[in-house]
């Protein structure tokens, strides 16, 4: 049911692990799955993310999007980091099955939320960037089925 | 792959070959409509009396107290629905199990939305069988039918069906149970069971997909669930599935023979298995109960691992397994039935099913437990939740 | 018997051997339960895919608008039932003919007597086709549903789909076809006929019993029939026939590729039967439209004779027939579909049906009429209302 | 579905055919079924069943019980025909299928036609028979079936 990607990525993980004193970190769940990812962010003095590692309680596709969110995020400034979002993820997997869709957010939002992290630790602002709901999920709606 | 370790029978199971064998004739050659007049339709309908003898011996009903289905899910919308409808003016009250197959509970909340009945979802203990005084409790002036599955496909549940039968007989109640796991796997008789209907499905048992049967006891007047002609005694329209019946007739025998032998060993082996993971492997527990359990049935929760991603591993080792995880099923929600026996979720989502077949070998079940250290370890390393 | 001539393919055709073939692996080795997660299961989905793809193909549908069922039966019980669940609130009045498969006439009947609903069965000419006339006069504010077959079962008759799908389209209402005799026999289009519902059985096409499908249009949100797990995108639950559905798609692919071939060389076969039986054998006549009629459809009723009587004889000749004869059926009334043409009662019984298949020859057709002589003579002479 | 001697009368009819002058020609349908099954009698003066020959139109139990019922009559006296009861035909015939059983009685009330006509004709009664019904599955209901 996954691509040749999201399978390399969920069996190979890149960057699973954690960074002591991290510049940020995230982590949010999804109350309906349970699932819960969280994102550490090492940033240096120009905003650029220097390493990325991950946490991931979830499922293959969880994990896979956890992977390349991190393998995507490092390098980049923040307001770049920004920019991936849970498509951006996807695309680069090739696909998620539809049903699967939702635990790519859970990736967007941790990063989101390592970002949140960081700004209040260094009383910045980022320009759009909210803060970060408790659960993404919350009061997301069971998806219809389009017959 | 090379190998391939295949421990997921209670989804379902490979057709036997004497049983494609046994079906085989009657796709190219003894093809005619049992319905018809002709001599090649009367070797159809021989057939099918065979068959429905052969399942009837093994659950002690008679032959023409079985009406065969599409599987166990139309066998139990059938029951569920038609009793409904014959007893609605009599009470609206329908008792079950929170822990029942969703093609129970599916029913249940059709029939609450859509035609106003009322249904209790008894809870179960820890273990998850179900409490005979909450049984007792629910019964009401109103209540029509009890349906209570005899084993659970999830965690090897089995109920107590012999007295849930004497309480619903002794208020003159229907009583159905969802057999669809339990028959040809744990002796089962209809009369001294107190059962009035019973769900069952060919697959489960080495039979072909797409063919079940609904036991109906003498007397219970119930409609027809598909409208139609006259086949199965005008109670279940559509021109019969000759091979598929014939199949099930082959594996129902088949299973009844073995099934001394074959669950001796496989209790054997399935405690084996069960005692080696949860000796080796910390913080997991045994979900079910110890004993009153399937024969073939291991179910296991793992903290802090996710179980889709342990089956994906375990599929890259050749074995073929399943969870009750959320991930894998479409729904979000984990598994009911884990919740129900009291599983917080993030518990419930680490489980694994593991569920065995008269070709498993102790070597087979060695392999798995190795693999499955090594992959619970690695997962564990990835989570969030857990610190070692 | 030595000989074997087997024209009853309206009530059920022989396995293709090529469909056989395709559905084997199913069983013993990619038995896998399509909803699970490992490789193993993922052929058995890959499998249901393709089968999907080529139903959808000969009817210019969706893969996705195809949903399987245990065969035509189930399809007919399901979209008028929850079709009616669906827009009962709206209106209570659906249509249909009085030539319908039992099917859909005994569904009629029970959302009559158990739902509330309101059924006006049309009229037919005296070549079993429905009048426009009448269909437009039939229709009201509280009409939902209009159902009419493809093509008629008994006498074979073609129904004016197309301007039957052109008056639904027109009236807002939704249009199902009961097309289980059409399905791979006459070409179809659900775009081009404004067909909403479609139900098909693949035991008629050389598939292999106990499957079929309902097409639901896109955009057509009625409820699952069969609740449970949620497979068929949660429209149609149970384990999947996956051998089954794998046998249709064959099947389909099949009819559909030798349609045109096929159906000429039926054609011609069958109207030379008609034309020396006619021509023949005294005192019978043609039911059914002599044009607008299935490729391999015979339906001729020969006075002062009964129907059983003659498929017996005719079975003691090795031909496999059948009767729209009272005695043929188990219920006692005559084929409700001849009389709906008006044929009196005794005349009815009077009927043999013969369909031919690919496999039916001319040296075969001389055969049947020769032997038709003889026992149809024989029958006369014992019977009180024939005086030569 | 027919037992071989069902299907060997209904093959073979033993007494079709008619007789010229008969004492006694009973005719009786079946409205449900539309079947019609006529009897004709040739009784002698010490009232002996000479000898009795039918036509029926109707299905495989219809004739072969036609053709078993002529035979058990013949040579019988008109006391010992009235006990030729549609129960002993079929127990002759070794059983008719559950469905095919009203069939059978199409040649009890058919014989009973016959014999009431020829006490008709010779103005004498015959104790223990009543006027035939003009058709005897007046009133039958719908056998329901037994679950
Ligand atoms: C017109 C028509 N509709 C419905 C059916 C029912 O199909 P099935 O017996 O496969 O359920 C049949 C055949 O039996 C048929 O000919
Ligand atoms: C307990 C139970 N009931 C019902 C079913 C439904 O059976 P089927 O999928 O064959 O319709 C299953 C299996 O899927 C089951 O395990
Ligand atoms: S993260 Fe829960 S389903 Fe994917
Ligand atoms: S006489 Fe009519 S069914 Fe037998």
């Amino acid at each position: 049911m996954y691509s040749d990607k999201v399978m390399d990525h969920f069996q190979n993980p890149r960057n699973v692990g954690e960074i002591e004193d991290a510049s940020g970190v995230g982590t949010v769940g999804n109350a309906k799955c349970g699932d819960i990812m969280r994102i550490y962010l090492d940033i240096d003095e120009n905003q650029v993310i220097r390493d990325c590692k991950f946490k991931t309680f979830g499922c293959g596709a969880a994990v896979a999007t956890s992977s390349m969110a991190t393998e995507l995020v490092k390098g980049k400034n923040i307001q770049e980091a920004l920019q991936v979002t849970n498509k951006a993820v996807m695309e680069a997997l090739d696909g998620l099955p539809p049903v699967k869709v939702h635990c790519s957010l859970l990736a967007e939002e941790a990063i989101h939320a390592a970002l949140w992290d960081y700004a209040e630790k260094h009383g910045i602002k980022i320009e759009g960037l909210s803060k970060p709901k408790s659960d993404i999920h919350e009061g997301e709606e069971e998806e219809e089925e389009e017959y | 792959m090379s190998k391939r370790i295949y421990l997921d029978n209670a989804a379902t199971t490979k057709t036997a070959t004497e049983v494609v064998e046994a079906m085989l004739p009657y796709f190219t050659e003894n093809y005619g409509n049992p319905s018809s007049v002709y001599d090649l339709a009367a070797t159809s309908k021989e057939a099918i009396t065979k068959a429905r003898e052969q399942i009837a011996a093994v659950i002690g009903a008679e032959p023409k107290e079985i009406y065969f289905t599409a599987g166990g899910t139309e066998a139990d919308n059938w029951a569920l629905e038609a009793t409904y409808e014959l007893l609605c003016k009599k009470g609206n009250h329908i008792i079950t199990t929170k822990i029942e197959h969703h093609a129970i509970l599916h029913t249940c909340e059709y029939l609450e939305k859509n035609r106003g009945a009322r249904v209790t979802y008894l809870d179960v203990d820890e273990n998850g069988i179900v409490k005979l005084e909450d049984l007792e409790k629910a019964i009401t002036p109103e209540t029509i039918l009890i349906s209570v599955m005899f084993a659970n496909n999830e965690i090897g549940s089995i109920q107590p069906i012999k007295e849930i039968g004497q309480i619903a007989k002794e208020h003159g109640i229907y009583f159905h149970t969802d057999a669809v796991q339990a028959f040809g796997q744990v002796p089962i008789d209809v009369d001294e069971y107190h059962i009035d209907m019973l769900s069952s499905s060919a697959h489960k048992i080495n039979g072909p997909k797409g063919i079940g049967f609904l036991y109906i006891r003498k007397g219970v007047k119930i409609r027809s669930f598909i409208h139609g002609g006259a086949q199965e005694r005008k109670r279940r329209a559509g021109t019969e599935n000759v091979p598929g019946i014939v199949g099930y007739g082959a594996a129902a025998e088949r299973a009844a023979r073995t099934m001394q032998e074959r669950t001796e060993v496989e209790r054997k082996l399935r405690d084996y298995l069960i005692e080696r993971i949860t000796k080796e492997i910390p913080y997991c527990r045994l979900n079910g109960d110890p004993v009153k359990r399937l024969p073939n049935n291991v179910n296991i929760s793992f903290q802090f691992i996710e179980g889709e991603s342990l089956l994906i591993f375990l599929d890259g080792a050749g074995i073929c397994a399943s969870s009750g995880s959320a991930c894998t099923s479409g729904s979000l929600d984990p598994s009911h039935v884990l919740l129900a026996i009291g599983l917080p979720h993030e518990i419930a989502h680490g489980s694994l099913r593991l569920t065995l077949s008269e070709e498993t070998t102790k070597e087979d079940l060695d392999y798995v437990v190795e693999k499955l250290k090594e992959i619970v370890a690695r997962l564990r390393d990835m989570s969030p939740l857990y610190e070692d």
